[in-house]
């Protein structure tokens, strides 16, 4: 009788496949996997610690540095939470940008996870196809707030740049082409037979499992759960808008991808709606130099990101400085099902739930 | 049908191998970049107040700078300013807290040094300038509680221009080369319109007074006395192999 | 121009024998030269077919691919070749070192024998065996066991897994490959690679074939570890697969390798289904190059397109799909080629 | 599902718990400030009684002689909301383990034990999850020292 024994191989942090630097243990039995243990803390900066010897204005660009690739979500996040303790109105306008700000880093996101999930199924072009359409979002980011990237856009009471003129003719054109962008997508990942047949049925998440393990994002409404912070619990004005939420059924790596593709196409319109009705007026509240919260005061505030629910909890003590700062990475407690969906399935399978899963590193490791 | 979407992704594919690049060729091309773009943080010495406001709003201290006191005033003296930019993240905030427009970023984005220290950017305020600075009176530089004082005026105003020509001539005479390198873009030029500025004492003295009142004006005509010094040289049939 | 070869090695012998040797010691040194000869064109091969797989990839994705070097960048992969020629030889402590060292030779050597029985033009194969279809798949089926050397030598899990995965496929595959040529040869009557062109001078095969030959495309598609296939490799699984432990020149062998392969798996596609070396208006040997290099262009891309297939598709795709239907196709071809008999053609 | 009717469900727990509960109100949430030794029957009672199927958030806080935990719970699909808060000694940080009532509480906690050195009861696998594990202190407590 052939004997069998079970070995461990190490899936990064020195991976092609791991978005950075993730690492997965994983207990295999020939080209099935066992168990998987993942380990984090490669990319850990203490942002919590460096946000306590922080002023709260200059906290704001580490924010952009916790999800980079939709850097202007994070930050919209810790202006609100600041904003909500020091009982700021942002200006109309001001909240119009950031919607629209906030939806394009929605976009730009999922795109880079339609690319990366082609790429670490195989398909190099289809990242490259992605990166081009991501790269005139990443110019529009450029024109408005110098950066492309790590944009560090949002202020405590606004944003640091009024839109340029050329914005919306550059906006709309984007939207203009975003369905051939889209139907270039179709045809030639989400169509293709072969990245069906290794998508459907695999990292199966049930919507019991998801809610017991705190997934959020596109990842639970794949599970067929209708939950977006942006309906259930409306921040900003995300209450003026009319949008779907595309639902999944199975839960599956499939799911996960058809959720996202439907919405980039839901977040183009929410930014019709807010082009259409972007007022005039101020772009930045009056807001102290100086911020210093009431002693003792404490919130949490959520939003949805792009991967989930990003919440920031603050105690201040009254010094300009916050006391206590807490992020509630998505990415982070999205990980934890890894094993949970990857087990018994294939090598092949667990890289195709990590790209699923889209977890930001930087924003995991915090 | 089966096999469908993968025709349909190799007629996609097939399209696009005939379609024009999107990329462009990086070093010959360079990248066409927004007016906000964020490249290397600059400081312009002259508009500086001595604030400090830069220094509170960054949040990595890339930022410092040394002063000195001037006597029998609430104002300082800039000695020098270094940028950091190895801790820089380029996040606009110094940018916004400063109220005169010192800070600022240009487009460089090859910002790259093969030596870490090469990476800091001191500014040591030229002597020159440090001269117009250290005037025992009214010094043209504006000082960290200027909005608090009165309105300058008018005859007083005056006075405070010819003070600061009187300095700029100084300035000229002693050090002409440093002290004209803003007028023009090259070192050769500066050099050349330095010697012409040493020549005539009356050019010297209009130039200090139009770099005092109208700095384009006096660029232009800096750039001016430089060409026709070249002209002239060049139909001696002398330093014909100047720049430019 | 047709025979401009031929011709020179004419005259070679004819030199030879002048000078006294015995035919027999003639032909042997004829024989050296042409091998020199092929890994010649198969080094100069592998140098233009990077460059244009690089060309083709830049072009899909709206990139230029390389361009610095040379015209169109032509020579960048010369200059790839010094650096890796330059490149320290690292040979990690805890493999097998003879294992690990002969992999890569003997990888190469391998799919250079293949050149043997190919017909590179009319009149021009250096041994035309009278069982040049068998040898060719027999030969090329042998370079599994150079990726389980190179997997097991390496001492790495990532490509030993590569390894198995290359074994495992390799021998799923071979045998939809062997069976769809069967239709062939059934109809050429002959496993002679010159006959089987000969053959095909009033059609194609791959009109008559046209199942064979799409069986066999994908079947060498995965004999090549080409993507879609490309398993043993797989570099956003396995890291790079059987390769990963190499460096340098020894990975470099891998790869002049592997383009060796396609060059030689696509010129047999070209002769036994695209009509080998028969064309109108240009030599023979000129007509080979150019349906080589067609045939060629279709592999890189499909690789460009497509995303990796899993391993348990890939297999259950051989041995439920690719092999019924090669059966089925050889069945029909006899039964066809029965009744046609039967009808006295 | 039937909304959760916030209000009843303070006054109930209120009854049940007696003075080891007390109910604080902010803007946003009802805080239920619970002694440590009843959080697991208190969270127990919030998930199977009342529905708050969803632990969105669970942080510390170090004020010095005490410790704070701060447990966000929400329920999908009506999202009422409730948070729950337990002070801990600072000399003897303990406090029950969570993952049996919820598991998205496993790595919550393992970051928890991570940066702020609390232990939790309980916990199946209590290793450090950012930091590396020969590293040394707990960096979100106010005493640790940062360099630089």
């Amino acid at each position: 009788m052939l004997q069998t024994e079970q070995y461990i191989i190490n899936i990064g942090p020195q991976h092609p496949s791991t978005h950075g630097g993730l690492h997965v243990e994983a207990v295999m039995d020939g080209e099935h996997i066992v168990d998987s243990i993942v380990h984090l803390g490669y990319v850990h900066r203490s942002v919590e610690k460096i946000a306590e010897s922080r002023t709260y204005p200059q906290f704001v660009p580490y924010t952009s540095r916790l999800d980079y690739l939709a850097s202007h979500l994070p930050t919209l996040g810790y202006c609100q939470t600041v904003e909500k303790m020091l009982g700021v109105a942002v200006p109309e306008r001001a909240e119009y940008i950031r919607v629209i700000m906030a939806e394009f880093s929605r976009i730009a996101s999922h795109m880079l996870f339609v690319g990366s999930l082609a790429i670490d199924l195989g398909a190099t072009t289809g990242l490259i196809y992605c990166f081009r359409d991501r790269e005139r979002i990443m110019d529009l980011f450029e024109m408005t707030s110098g950066q492309r990237l790590i944009a560090s856009y949002m202020r405590i009471g606004g944003v640091s740049h009024d839109l340029p003129d050329t914005f919306i003719p550059a906006a709309l054109s984007f939207i203009n082409d975003f369905p051939k962008m889209i139907e270039e997508y179709e045809g030639l990942i989400v169509g293709n037979e072969i990245l069906q047949a290794r998508l459907k049925g695999i990292g199966v998440l049930n919507a019991e499992e998801a809610i017991e393990y705190g997934v959020t994002g596109p990842n639970l409404r794949a599970c067929g759960v209708e939950y977006d912070i942006r309906k259930v619990d409306p921040y900003g004005i995300y209450d003026r808008f009319e949008f779907d939420l595309p639902l999944g059924s199975k839960g599956d790596s499939w799911d996960r991808l058809l959720v996202r593709m439907q919405e980039m196409a839901q977040s183009v319109r929410i930014i019709e709606q807010a082009l259409q009705e972007l007022p005039e007026g101020e772009i930045k509240a009056k807001v102290p130099r100086i911020i210093k919260p009431e002693k003792g005061s404490e919130v949490y505030h959520r939003i949805e990101s792009s991967k989930g629910e990003l919440g920031y909890y603050i105690v201040a003590d009254g010094g300009e400085k916050p006391y206590r700062l807490h992020v509630r990475a998505p990415s982070f407690v999205n990980l934890m099902v890894l094993p949970i969906i990857s087990r018994g399935e294939k090598l092949q399978d667990i890289i195709a739930n990590i790209a699923t899963l889209d977890p930001v590193l930087g924003e995991s490791d915090r | 049908m089966k096999g469908k979407g993968l025709l349909e992704g190799l007629w996609i594919t097939l399209r696009h191998l005939f379609e024009r690049e999107i990329t462009i060729q990086y070093p010959e091309q360079m990248p066409y970049l927004q007016e906000r773009f964020r490249g290397c943080l600059q400081f312009d010495y002259k508009k500086c107040i001595v604030c400090g406001l830069c220094t509170k709003a960054c949040p990595n201290n890339v930022l410092s700078y040394e002063s000195q006191p001037v006597p029998n005033s609430k104002k300082k003296l800039l000695l020098s300013y270094t940028i950091d930019l190895q801790y820089c993240m380029f996040c606009n905030l110094c940018v916004e807290a400063c109220p005169t427009g010192t800070l600022y970023f240009n487009h460089d984005f090859e910002l790259s040094e093969y030596q870490r220290d090469d990476i800091k950017i001191v500014y040591e305020i030229p002597r020159s300038a440090q001269a117009v600075i250290s005037e025992p009176a009214d010094s043209p530089i504006e000082m960290v509680d200027s909005s608090a004082e009165p309105a300058p005026q008018p005859d007083e105003d005056e006075a405070k221009k010819q003070k600061q020509i009187n300095a700029m001539i100084t300035a000229l005479k002693k050090n002409p080369v440093k002290a004209v390198s803003k007028l023009v873009e090259s070192e050769a030029q500066a050099q050349i319109l330095a010697d012409i500025l040493q020549a005539d004492e009356k050019k010297l003295v209009r130039m200090a007074t139009m770099m005092i009142e109208d700095r384009e004006k006096a660029g232009k005509v800096a750039l001016a006395f430089v060409n026709k010094e070249l002209k002239d040289r060049q139909q001696e049939g002398g330093a014909g192999n100047e720049p430019e | 121009m047709e025979n401009w070869f031929v011709n020179i090695a004419h005259a070679l012998t004819n030199w030879l024998t002048g000078l006294g040797l015995s035919v027999g010691w003639a032909d042997f040194i004829l024989l050296v030269v042409q091998w020199v000869c092929i890994i010649i064109i198969v080094t100069l091969n592998v140098i233009v077919l990077i460059w244009l797989e690089r060309k083709i990839s830049g072009f899909i994705q709206q990139r230029l691919g390389p361009n610095r070097l040379g015209p169109f960048g032509m020579f960048q992969t010369i200059a790839d070749a010094i650096k890796l020629l330059t490149k320290e030889d690292i040979i990690p402590s805890a493999t097998d070192k003879l294992i690990f060292r002969t992999a890569p030779m003997f990888f190469i050597i391998i799919s250079v024998m293949l050149y043997v029985v190919l017909p590179m033009g009319e009149n021009m194969v250096i041994v035309d065996l009278n069982v040049g279809v068998f040898y060719f798949i027999s030969v090329g089926s042998l370079t599994t066991i150079c990726l389980l050397m190179a997997g097991w030598g390496s001492n790495n899990k990532w490509s030993l897994l590569g390894a198995m995965r290359s074994v495992a496929q390799m021998i799923s595959y071979e045998i939809p490959l062997a069976f769809s040529l069967l239709g062939v040869i059934m109809i050429a009557g002959s496993m002679r690679l010159s006959d089987i062109v000969a053959a095909q001078s009033n059609v194609w095969f791959i009109v008559l074939q046209p199942v064979a030959f799409i069986v066999y495309f994908i079947a060498a598609t995965a004999e090549l570890n080409r993507g879609p296939f490309d398993m043993p490799e797989a570099e956003q699984e396995l890291t790079a697969g059987a390769y990963t432990e190499y460096t340098g020149m020894r990975w470099a062998l891998f790869f002049l390798a592997e383009y060796t392969n396609l060059v030689a798996v696509s010129a047999l596609m070209s002769t036994l289904f695209l009509g080998g070396w028969q064309g109108p208006f240009l030599p023979s040997w000129l007509w080979i190059i150019i349906k080589t290099y067609l045939v060629m262009i279709v592999f890189m891309w499909l690789k460009w397109t497509f995303p990796r297939i899993r391993m348990d598709h890939l297999m259950s795709f051989s041995w439920k799909v690719l092999i019924p239907v090669t059966l089925a196709n050889i069945l029909l071809t006899g039964i066809v080629l029965q009744l046609f008999k039967g009808m006295g053609w | 599902m039937s909304k959760i009717n916030i209000e009843k469900m303070l006054t109930e727990l209120q009854e049940l718990m007696g003075d080891k509960l007390q109910i604080s109100r902010d803007d946003s949430f009802s805080w239920l400030n619970i002694n440590s030794e009843a959080l697991l029957d208190l969270m127990g009672r919030l998930k199977n009684d009342y529905g708050f199927n969803y632990l969105a958030n669970l942080t510390s806080v170090d004020y010095g002689e005490a410790f704070e935990m701060v447990y966000h719970l929400y329920s999908i699909p009506d999202n009422a909301k409730v948070g729950v808060k337990t002070r801990i000694p600072g000399n003897a940080a303990e406090v029950d383990s969570l993952v049996s009532v919820w598991s998205t509480a496993d790595w919550q906690e393992r970051e928890v034990f991570d940066l702020m050195g609390i232990r939790f009861k309980g916990h199946p696998n209590m290793i450090r999850i950012l930091l590396p594990d020969e590293f040394e202190g707990h960096p979100l407590r106010k005493d640790f020292k940062v360099e630089r």
